[in-house]
């Protein structure tokens, strides 16, 4: 079946990026200056555990030693470091010696995940509209307004959207929805929209391009010479057909919130993944760091090889060959 | 004498292009009987497929009909339609073919489908009459196999097959007038003629009238009864086959019929046309050929001349002041 | 008869070169024209504004720590008393070099590879595009924050982190260029003069792809401009007391609460220089390439 | 005669490969050309006209087979020779304005020809595109106009300027006037002709149209699915047309009549010319072919003079 083997042939390449990308970062870390596969980094990691009690402190040193094979050759740290990750196999973090990493992420990443897709998927609900709306009307005001509207979405970033709703609605409107903190249904108002008003120019600006072009096409002509009414001719013949080209706007899209989540969740303070990468990150914790970056990778390829495949099933002239 | 299907009195139509104005058609008179072939011929830009295409409402860009009647069936007409009116003619009572089957058919669709969706639009049938019918075309109109072809994409269709199945889907709801807007000039000549074969003996079938543009005059003369000659957005020329192949007297018509090299002419001197079209930026106010018509003189240049019959007896109309000069000169 | 001398209005009218007309599209758009002002005005200052600054970025003056807006500060100051004012003035310097000094080190790998893949075809075409895809495949912001991380905090690591990692785009824009060019007519004709190779990249191609080169180049600057400010919002940005939108941003999240003013001013200067890079991207693309 | 010929290929062969399969554009055509003949070659779609007008050139490698121009092959040419023996042969495309760079001014396009040859002063040249410009009827006054400006004919003008300038003696013209109004048609073709018995050249002429191949050309080549099937002086070749598909083809021309009565009827064969990727078996006609036997269908016929300079390709005439 071609479906299986381009999902066969898809997961292969993803995971062979994947590695590479593990790889070139274990390596960058192991020989960059500050050399964070290295017992002293490791010591500094922990603080002053080495004086409180150390005997554990110890026991933590030949953990992770071993889990990063520090004194194997580079190739079999490399290989095993890898291995590893692909397996889910994260071990522990050096910022939190007695937690696994793999519980830390059981609890962070459906929060990002709800975040990014949810977001995703509100401002396309939103967007499509709009730019069907935005390209029926071409040239009139509501599309130069929606086109302009969309454009401010897409040059200015999350985070300073984020910035704008908390001084909005900490400072000017305070109490009306709350601006840290994660749990309610509330405290997702605030980083959705910061979130999705981007997202929402990037598929407005984008449908109303796919939209024009499809209704200049010879074929709306000839549906139109059919005698089908203009709402069925936009629909059937112009939006399902842009739709197509819409659908591979999604990748990069889906890719660009899950940066943005990341930074959404900084400013307010969401205990997702982002922000657990960003302490890590900050913190040295680099197996934290890598493996976050690695789960949120993951994420983003998964969701392209979803939008790939929807577009292979669309488009009846794409033959499922990657 | 059969009853008139089409009258178009003086239409006009103009463009919007950037900061300028382009005068396309400049006021276009002509009428189709039922039954009748009429093919309007005519170089890029004489304005004959946007003559239709301002008649059916399917102008495309900044395209506006400025001025004229186009009746249909003595009853409507179909510049005045509101567009919910004009959406029920289209397709039901007359059928369009357009020139690139490559690019005119909706390539996500199934061929089926894009037949059916005409009849199913004008609740011509039910959708179970509608699919036993868009089989039954499929093989009318000669592709084989219509039951597995109905779920093909375009992509899987030759050109030839692609312009058939625009061809069916043209004729799906029995359309008294059948538009054809140059159908074989994306095509390889001897499928051009399968196509023309094709629509013959559709059109006799079913006693269409057909309205053919084209720029070939072989193809024009081989398939029509009546020929319409059109230049700068203006008829030159109408008259029926055989005063047209005889005895055509616009100097445009004889300087362009000298011009086709045909087989057989190998030691034949030609005689080209001097100059080329233009593009009006105003609407003329003069002859169009004058500046490439070696009969052209002062009063050319002054008035426009109007379409003309030649003489009581004759379905011969001419657009031009030197009829007796040209009448001389071809002896 | 035989010989047709043909008449040209194109000769009566006033001659206009290309430039010329994208010039005239280009302002039309009056969004453009305001991007294309601030824009410069923008360059500016990052060249004179150290000149200008009335306090210099390490100037911390502790006595008048988080005072609002006055005529001392007009941008007020913030919790170390480092003036708004100055440290806007400085940052546009440093994002201004970040920016077109990653964009400029994107652009070129991109031209190389892209052009190296586009020519060449066969397994450098293969192995190239296939480094494109990765790159497409993970978020390259990730990947500047391992780099950071790595090289350090500074100008030069964080220009190219940003750098190295945003030339897939460009590569994919110019190998898909040159692909067509080269089955083009038109390089075929080049050809067929005797052009050589040579001849043929400068004279036909690289004229050709100019256009959609220079609009590529200005949609990835304010690109770059905001995973510069994005790697300070995660605390990896330029290391203070280095002054950057980022940091002011990312500050300004936290006492945007007591101290208001520590937003206002970068984020409404940052946001309109995005939209400002934007709107000349955008205008130069409508101006440039006029049908698409 | 002792006369070399202008063009000489010998059982020149392209395959392309098109998404891992083969697409056999040219099968072993042969051929030779003097100075101041035209060789017209026709063919539908499929047919490799094109191709073989570009391998006529080395404006892609043929597979198999050998090119000479002027007595040199030019498979054997170093690239550097290459390119200066570009000067006599040239090519005129079937869009003209694809084929100008649109960045260049006209006179730019033309004098670039020369200028990559490094010949003359820029006053020198310029005063050469001038003299081209007045031999192919434009305006030396639009020399510094950009394509997009001019009319389809202008620019095909300009597209032949550019050939002649170097002094070809061979030029590849590839469906010339295809993309024109017949009126302009005329013009082009009248040009053509005149700059051949002016500067002798030999003209590989390609076209769909049999009416203008007729008129222009000396021998004509008949080409299906990248195989001759006939091959035959103009005069001889619609005369006495030999090939079922050269018969059809020719049938299918439909020219103005003489009268009313004097229509044809439209009567068609069936079929469409196959896919050059899944050729038929044996003769590629035989599908199509009223008189195809077992024979056709299972062996491929050769070549044979079935007269003087009249080849066909066909098992009736075996």
């Amino acid at each position: 079946m071609g479906i299986v083997r381009f999902i066969v042939k898809r997961l292969i390449s993803m995971i062979i990026t994947i590695s590479v990308v593990l790889a070139v970062s274990f390596l960058m870390m192991h020989y960059s200056p500050n050399s964070f596969f290295s017992s002293t980094t490791l010591a500094s990691g922990m603080g002053n555990l080495q004086f409180q009690d150390p005997k554990l402190y110890q026991q933590y040193i030949t953990m992770f030693e071993n889990r990063y094979g520090m004194n194997k050759p580079i190739y079999d740290q490399v290989l095993s470091y890898v291995w590893n990750s692909l397996t889910f196999n994260f071990g522990n973090s050096f910022e939190n010696p007695t937690m696994p990493i793999m519980t830390q992420l059981k609890e962070s990443l459906p929060i990002s995940i709800e975040l990014s897709l949810g977001s995703v998927i509100l401002a396309v609900i939103i967007g499509l509209p709009l730019g069907v709306l935005a390209a029926l009307y071409r040239n009139s005001w509501i599309d130069s307004l929606l086109t302009t509207f969309s454009m401010i979405g897409q040059a200015i970033p999350a985070f300073v959207f984020a910035v704008i709703l908390v001084l909005l609605f900490g400072v000017v409107w305070p109490g009306v929805v709350p601006i840290n903190g994660w749990g309610t249904f509330a405290d997702a108002i605030l980083p959705t929209i910061a979130l999705c008003v981007g997202n929402i120019g990037v598929v407005t600006r984008y449908m109303r391009g796919s939209l024009i072009e499809s209704m200049r096409q010879d074929y709306i002509r000839t549906a139109k010479a059919k005698g089908v009414p203009y709402w069925p001719l936009v629909w059937k013949h112009g939006i399902r057909n842009s739709l197509t080209a819409m659908v591979t706007v999604i990748g990069p899209t889906f890719a660009f919130t899950v940066v943005g989540t990341v930074w959404v969740e900084n400013i307010f303070s969401i205990p997702g993944l982002g922000t657990l990468m960003s302490g890590a990150f900050v913190n040295d914790d680099i197996p934290l760091a890598i493996t976050s970056v690695f789960i949120l990778s993951l994420m983003v390829m998964g969701v392209n090889l979803l939008v790939d495949l929807s577009y292979a099933l669309m488009d009846p002239r794409v033959k499922l060959e990657a | 004498m059969t009853q008139e299907l089409l009258r178009v009195t003086d239409l006009k139509t103009e463009f919007q292009r950037g900061d300028e104005k382009v005068y396309t058609v400049n006021g276009v008179s002509f009428s189709l009987r039922e039954g009748e072939t009429l093919g309007i011929v005519g170089e890029s830009g004489s304005g004959k497929s946007v003559t239709v295409h301002s008649m059916l409402g399917l102008l495309q860009g900044a395209g506006k009909v400025s001025s004229g009647q186009a009746i249909f069936q003595n009853r409507v007409d179909l510049l005045q339609l509101r567009r919910k009116q004009l959406e029920d003619i289209r397709g039901r009572d007359i059928g369009v073919i357009f020139q690139d089957p490559m690019t005119s058919l909706n390539p996500t669709m199934r061929i089926g489908n894009q037949i059916m969706e005409g009849m199913l639009t004008h609740q011509y049938a039910s959708r179970k009459k509608a699919f036993e019918r868009t089989l039954d075309l499929l093989h009318e109109v000669g592709i084989p196999e219509p039951k597995a072809r109905f779920r093909n994409f375009p992509f899987e269709f030759s050109g030839g097959m692609r312009q058939r199945v625009m061809i069916a889907m043209a004729i799906a709801c029995e359309p008294q007038l059948l538009i054809a807007d140059e159908p074989t000039t994306a095509l390889d000549v001897t499928v051009q003629m399968q196509i023309l074969a094709l629509m013959q003996k559709l059109k006799q079938d079913r006693k269409m009238s057909v309205l053919m543009i084209t720029h070939d005059f072989g193809v024009a003369t081989n398939f029509c009864d009546r020929i319409l000659v059109m230049y700068g957005g203006k008829v030159m020329e109408a008259a029926s086959l055989d005063t047209f192949i005889r005895r055509p007297l616009h100097p445009y018509t004889i300087a362009l019929k000298s011009s086709i090299i045909e087989v057989g002419d190998r030691h034949k001197k030609l005689q080209a046309i001097p100059g080329m079209a233009k593009v009006w930026n105003a609407p003329p106010h003069h002859c169009p050929f004058y500046e490439r018509c070696t009969f052209a003189t002062q009063q050319c240049l002054k008035e426009v001349p109007e379409l003309t019959q030649v003489d009581d007896q004759e379905d011969h109309w001419l657009a031009c002041h030197h009829v007796e000069e040209v009448l001389k000169s071809v002896g | 008869m035989a010989v047709v001398m043909t008449n040209v209005a194109a000769t009566k009218r006033k001659k206009r070169s290309q430039w010329g007309l994208a010039f005239r599209r280009y302002r039309r758009n009056k969004l453009a024209v305001f991007g294309l002002i601030w824009v410069a005005l923008f360059l500016l200052i990052g060249v004179i504004g150290p000149y200008i600054a009335p306090y210099n970025y390490q100037t911390a003056n502790f006595l008048a720590a988080n005072s609002p807006p006055s005529l001392a500060h007009i941008f007020g100051t913030d919790n170390l008393g480092h003036d708004m004012f100055s440290e806007i003035i400085w940052s546009v310097q440093n994002a201004l070099e970040i920016a077109f000094g990653a964009t400029l080190v994107s652009f070129l790998i991109g031209i190389v590879l892209g052009m190296w893949a586009g020519l060449r075809g066969g397994l450098a075409d293969l192995i190239i595009m296939r480094l494109v895809d990765s790159m497409f495949a993970i978020p390259t912001y990730f990947l500047d924050l391992i780099l950071v991380v790595s090289f350090g905090r500074g100008m030069g690591p964080i220009l190219l982190a940003i750098g190295i990692t945003g030339w897939a785009s460009y590569a994919r824009l110019i190998r898909s260029q040159v692909l067509s060019m080269r089955n083009s007519d038109m390089v075929e004709a080049a050809r067929s003069l005797g052009a050589s190779q040579t001849q043929i990249a400068w004279r036909y191609v690289l004229p050709n792809v100019m256009n959609s080169m220079v609009v590529a180049l200005a949609f990835g600057i304010p690109g770059d401009l905001t995973v510069m400010a994005g790697l300070s919002v995660v605390g990896m940005g330029l290391r203070p007391p280095l002054p950057s939108f980022g940091n002011m941003l990312a500050q300004s999240g936290v006492n945007v609460l007591g101290y208001p003013w520590l937003m206002y001013f970068p984020a409404i200067v940052f946001a309109i220089t995005l939209l400002s890079f934007l709107f000349v991207a955008d205008g130069l693309q409508e101006a440039l390439n006029p049908k698409g | 005669m002792s006369v070399e010929p202008l063009i000489v290929a010998e059982s020149i062969s392209k395959n392309f490969r098109v998404s891992r399969r083969t697409l056999r554009a040219v099968q072993r055509v042969s051929f030779s050309l003097q100075a101041g003949e035209t060789l017209g070659l026709v063919g539908e779609s499929g047919s490799g006209k094109s191709t073989l007008g570009r391998l006529c050139l080395r404006l892609l490698e043929a597979d198999e087979g050998s090119v000479r121009v002027g007595g040199q092959d030019l498979a054997k040419l170093s690239p550097k020779a290459l390119r200066e023996k570009r000067k006599e042969m040239q090519f005129v495309f079937q869009d003209p304005m694809a084929s100008l760079n649109p960045r260049m001014t006209v006179g730019k396009a033309v004098s670039d020809a020369l200028r990559i040859h490094g010949i003359g002063t820029k006053q020198e040249r310029l005063n050469r595109v001038e003299e081209l410009f007045t031999r192919v009827g434009l305006s030396p006054e639009i020399i510094d106009v950009f394509p997009f400006e001019l009319s389809g004919g202008q620019q095909q003008r300009v597209g032949i300027a550019r050939a002649l300038a170097l002094r070809p003696k061979l030029i590849v013209c590839d469906e010339p006037i295809s993309a024109l109004d017949v009126s302009i048609q005329v013009q082009i073709i009248e040009l053509l002709r005149d700059l051949q018995k002016e500067m002798n050249l030999g003209y590989i002429f390609i076209s769909h149209n049999l009416g203008v191949v007729q008129y222009l050309s000396d021998y004509v080549m008949v080409l299906y699915l990248g195989e001759v099937v006939e091959y035959a002086s103009a005069d001889d070749l619609f005369e006495h047309p030999s090939h079922p598909y050269t018969k059809v083809l020719i049938e299918s021309i439909l020219s103005v009549p003489s009268s009313d009565a004097g229509r044809r009827e439209l009567i068609a064969i069936p079929g469409e010319v196959p896919s050059p990727l899944s050729p038929p078996s044996g003769c590629p006609f035989h599908p199509r072919c009223k008189e195809a036997t077992d024979h056709c269908r299972q062996e491929k016929p050769l070549l044979r003079e079935i007269a003087s300079r009249h080849q066909v390709s066909c098992h009736l005439y075996a």
